[in-house]
């Protein structure tokens, strides 16, 4: 039992840490923000001169070979940087599917190039998020995903149905991609139109989509702690520096409790996100608990204080000048993106055995 | 007590009704629904002439000035005629809720004959210029000078949050027109027009995309010397007063917006399922009790005003609208779901829905923010210490 | 329109906050809690010599014929001291459900010896509130009713069971009636049992049982606003007067604004009332959405002020010899009592259209 | 980052559970699952005899004082399976997780041997003095004084909140021992013998209606000159160092307690069919999140302890707690609906989970209520201002 980063995930950590505050700019963000919502310089970086696009690939599929807890040491920096990449997508939904329900040639064919960040994937799971719906039959995708993140940046997809996971590439005849705006202009939906799309089955659909839900409700989870961090350092120093009434407002102690109560949240959330990491990696039976529960807590945390940010700034925390609204969309779409916190806590209940018979 | 209305203001219900139908289903159907406040400028001043024309727009003003002379009980019901006919956000709202009813109790007799009637008809559009960039909440820390050259104020400074600057004729704002005073004294409020080369209004984009804010410049700007209200010096007791106009019949009116946002809630949530959502229900019970709270609270505190009485409930109610329409928007995306959060149109264009999640936040900010708010509970309500002033700069 | 109280009723309210401010006192109340939760002196001069037992009950049947304005003026000011009285039982329950749905010998019979406080009744919801239940058929009532307020001191019982609402007398062969140790000892439960008690049938079952939820629903509510106004005058009283830290606590911002968060409260929990009591006397359409709409507003109300009485006082709210426990369990058994905030605030779901076609 | 036990250290959880098996199926059957503080003393004494004659009453103190050398994870496992077999709560808490701790470290060695091997042993009950009527938050106001007389101290005043002063032995207490010292200065941190004609303990009644909770009175009380920690003066000093020591590895045995009260709700809820209820699920889960999380903050916390990191989260632990278990007696109750409310048996008396519901009231408030604790995280751990202190009486 040791519940700290070890030196090596110190070093990541410190790592991504550096590399994200002098890359992950406001400005680049904005200018990706205003295209299509990846900062392609940045993951270019990020994935071919750091190798980090593989951290939780295996070194012989050209990964780092890492597990979660290196995966969420990268999210939560990302995430406290609003950086506009393909980084829940590629990394955390797509790749894990295929890596767990991939036959060896269908590994060793896409996860190299998703490892090096020659390609970018995305993942949609139809049916269970209460959009119209897909089927995939005899090697044949119908329907439509409506909710795709970094879908129009996409060069690959993996699409999950009731009847299985399928991988289709970008350019294939039938696949519709519409890019939509979306709130969270980090990390844009598209929605994907499949017409009788040509699709390569997974060889093990359900291996795919639990891993691809772990990790990317993990990710999520991760990305939310780092934001709200990112609020609430924000919010302090603005406190510390901003007077009114002839006193820095962080000297008000209704400020002072409420960036207290920012802090505990947060502070709860750390541990989530990196008990759930642990439970993934040593394949805990608390893993599935300790997800759910990452999710849920670490995104209310994150919902409630990038509100916080916004109204503790007044009324220039309102204006799109200032980052805060950057936060409060990607709160937004970190709580309704594959699950909301109160779907994520139903099933905790569940696993409370609030279903067993008295 | 009582709640209900007499046969006479029924009366008087009907007509108002009527009259609200047969325009906003005739000239004005184009603007009826409408929610934003800046769209369709020019078809909304034209809304505030038909108003003034009919007598239907400063109903509870003097007829001397262009209202009606209407009893508390007739504001109540056109405010609520209004909204229920779908009539749009009025584009002189701070002139017909802030600025006249000011005018009305700290202008002269010329000034009144000045500035109210062209109100009522829908001549002169207004907007307030109040916080300044390092003075958000903070009143007394007004830097934006004036002072007298022959006949004019000539004002140097600048405002920020003038709403609806962009369509307005006139700006009332507060200045320091004493040298070196401090805090609450040595400012004086003053009415200036906003078609001159000294002003110059620039829009601050929200993180709605949109830009209903502005900062206000004032650069050599002049008014006419006869154009304050009170004495040079008196700014502050003017601006408190006007703080409890905020208060008004006008409440009712924006309820009834706020009544067809729940409405649109409430629809959303049973055509996609999440009525059924037990805890979604629970919510939307507490915003439809919520609303009616604010309904019934406002009537207690028109109804104590009308009697003379200041109701201290009263300091309650921006915080209460406030976070309701906050706590609102919140739920509205919890019913929309990823819907919400994506459209298929041009940029930042985002229903009313998502809009509201958006716009809501500023709504606990303007106006006196939420901690603000309690603030002035607690000391003028409760009777608790007033919070210190500091000395930092 | 006008919400405010009438000459009448503000003379009403006075003459109840003199009468209950004088005589209510802690140690009385106190007292009664040790005996059966009746304080029998005070209950005599409320009926009796005030009269006011009767204040919803006709001028002909010898109360004072005046409306719900009147008996939430009465609730609402007994509250405010956690009144040893069975006001509740008698006025708000069982009062209502004779005078809605008793037959003119009823009435006559029962309604004057309830106003002039000769006889204290209670009332018992069985069925609807999860107990065991009971069945009234041929004039005989079986079974139990769990939480009968001041049962144990009631001399006459309306029992409202899905097949009719039935009167027994205190003395009837069968009736079993415990004593129940409750939490809040100003308003203590009894269980009672039916045995095969004959008992005698009201005769409009359905309009006795509206009556008595409609006016018990705005008597508990009236009572939680008089009890959450009172929390917020003593925790204001004490923030001014306790130094700690060489200041008054009320002079701490964050102190300040939790006070201030339950004025808001309470203001809002006073319209709720009072616009409940008029839409009833006025028989508005709206009625049933403000009664359920108050019970659950105020009950909430209650229970928040009444834990920030405890919290805000520090280590002496927690001591039995300080009064903060009478109204915290109080609060307690207000939001309990006849339906929960969340089934009120489920009524209030149903009669704002949800579930209405789309 | 790891979660998971060594063989090793599951080995040692083996020899824990088997051994604390064996003493609640055999001898101890009686106190086992016990809840109360205060029920039983005399056999929780006899408990504490025996978890000290077997070793296994202050697990991570050096076996030199009566402790085994655990280390950090064994601590845990014992912490763990402690309360999974049902232990009833130390009777001596106060001696084994605040004055063993304290007086290890900064005692002399004299002292060490003299007190730390009778706590180990259970022949020696604690508890605290630090609380003052005029000084609940204010630890700095500290009235009591104590001089020296001969090879004595003698003190004077008056301490609240003394738990379990009844059964106890020893009390720490903080004595202003400078006259005419003010706040933190001139204090000290006395040892005194409990069993004397000038210490008086009167029990409080709590709104429970039980009386855990005492003041104590000195009254000439009077304990050897060499029963003070650190030097005179030092008072301020030691005691802040132990309210570091709340938090150690005892909060993990505190869960274990929590933790059986939520399973006593669960199983209520499902009893009651409550557990159907979409509502309550959801608090149920918000529960089960908040006490997961509030083992692995502790976790995370002692990990960093034991690198001689101090993680400044450790600072958010008792508002987590104590707000937690607040909310717990609520849903509690919530759960239990109006049967909650009442017993059929003697007065006061009410079962666990009622009983909770009033108890845990008191939770945001000892040791710091949850307003102190803001101030602490805003100002130690967010770097914010400090609250000014006044000049009040």
């Amino acid at each position: 039992m040791h519940f700290a980063f070890t030196d090596e995930q110190g070093m990541i950590a410190e790592t991504a840490k550096t590399f994200f505050a002098e890359n992950a700019t406001s400005e680049r963000t904005r200018t990706a923000m205003a295209d299509t919502g990846v900062d392609k310089l940045l993951w270019q970086t990020f994935a071919a001169e750091l190798g980090l696009a593989g951290v939780a690939i295996p070194e012989v599929l050209g990964g780092v070979g890492l597990g979660m807890v290196e995966l969420a040491i990268l999210a939560e920096e990302a995430g406290r940087h609003t950086a506009a990449l393909p980084l829940l997508a590629s990394l955390a939904l797509a790749a894990p599917a295929i890596l767990a329900g991939g036959s060896d040639e269908q590994k060793a064919h896409l996860l190299p190039r998703l490892a090096s960040g020659e390609l970018i994937a995305s993942f949609a799971a139809v049916n269970s998020d209460g959009t119209p719906g897909a089927m995939f039959s005899d090697g044949t995708l119908t329907g439509a995903a409506l909710h795709v993140p970094h879908g129009a940046s996409a060069d690959l997809f993996v699409v999950a149905t009731n009847n299985g996971v399928a991988i289709i590439e970008r350019g294939a005849p039938g696949l519709g991609i519409t890019p939509l705006t979306s709130m969270d202009q980090t990390r844009p939906y598209a929605r994907l139109d499949f017409g009788g799309v040509a699709a390569e089955a997974l060889a093990n659909p359900r291996e795919a989509a639990n891993a691809a839900f772990t990790t990317g409700w993990l990710a999520i989870a991760a990305d939310a702690l780092g934001g709200a961090q990112a609020c609430l350092d924000h919010t302090v120093a603005y406190a510390q520096e901003r007077v009114q009434f002839g006193r820095s407002i962080g000297s008000f102690q209704a400020v002072k409790h409420r960036l207290a109560d920012m802090m505990i949240a947060i502070e709860q959330a750390r541990s989530a996100v990196y008990w759930a990491a642990c439970a993934i990696d040593e394949e805990s039976d608390e893993a599935p608990f300790a997800v759910h529960a990452a999710k849920a807590f670490a995104c209310d945390t994150y919902t409630h204080c990038a509100g916080e940010m916004i109204q503790l700034h007044g009324g220039i925390g309102f204006t799109w000048e200032h980052d805060a609204h950057l936060y409060f969309k990607r709160a937004r779409s970190n709580a309704s993106l594959l699950g909301t916190p109160d779907w994520h806590r139903e099933q905790v209940a569940g696993l409370a055995g609030l279903d067993e018979a008295a | 007590m009582k709640l209900g209305f007499s046969p006479e203001e029924e009366a008087f219900r009907a007509e108002a009704a009527a009259w609200l139908k047969s325009e906003l289903e005739g000239a004005f159907a184009d603007v009826r629904g409408l929610t934003s406040l800046i769209e369709m400028p020019e078809r909304r001043r034209d809304w505030e002439h038909r108003l003034g024309e009919a007598g239907w727009s400063c109903v509870g003003w003097p007829k001397a000035y262009g209202g009606r002379d209407a009893t508390l009980a007739q504001q109540v019901i056109f405010a609520e005629e209004y909204a229920r006919a779908g009539a749009p956000p009025r584009l002189n709202h701070i002139g017909v809720e802030l600025a006249g009813p000011t005018i009305l109790a700290f202008g002269s007799e010329e000034q009144k004959a000045r500035f109210l009637p062209a109100i009522a008809r829908g001549e002169e559009i207004w907007c307030q210029g109040y916080s300044e960039p390092g003075a958000g909440s903070d009143l007394a820390n007004v830097r934006t000078k004036a002072w007298r050259e022959g006949d004019d104020w000539v004002i140097e400074g600048q405002k920020v949050w003038t709403s609806l600057a962009q369509f307005s004729d006139w700006i009332f704002a507060i200045a320091r027109t004493e040298d070196g005073s401090k805090g609450p004294k040595g400012l004086s409020f003053l009415l200036v027009p906003v078609d001159q080369p000294g002003v110059t209004v620039r829009p601050i984009h929200q993180i709605t995309g949109e830009a209903e804010f502005n900062e206000t410049f004032f650069d050599g700007a002049r008014t006419h010397a006869a154009n304050i209200l009170g004495a040079p010096g008196d700014g502050w007791t003017v601006a408190m007063g006007l703080l409890g106009f905020e208060r008004g019949v006008s409440t009712l009116a924006q309820q009834m917006g706020f009544r067809n946002e729940l409405d649109a809630v409430i629809a959303a949530a049973r055509a996609n399922g999440e009525a059924k959502n037990p805890l979604i229900r629970q919510r939307i019970a507490k915003a439809e009790i919520g609303l009616k709270l604010m309904r019934y609270g406002a009537l207690r505190m028109l109804t104590d005003a009308e009697g003379g009485r200041l109701n201290p409930s009263a300091l309650t109610y921006k915080i209460q609208w406030a976070t309701w329409r906050r706590d609102l928007g919140e739920l509205a995306m919890d019913v929309l779901g990823q819907a919400g959060e994506t459209v298929a149109g041009h940029e930042h264009a985002f229903p009313a829905l998502p809009n509201l999640f958006l716009y809501s936040r500023a709504d606990t900010i303007y106006g006196g923010t939420n901690e603000i708010q309690r603030n002035i509970i607690a000391e003028r309500a409760l009777g608790l210490p007033r919070e210190p002033r500091g000395d930092l700069k």
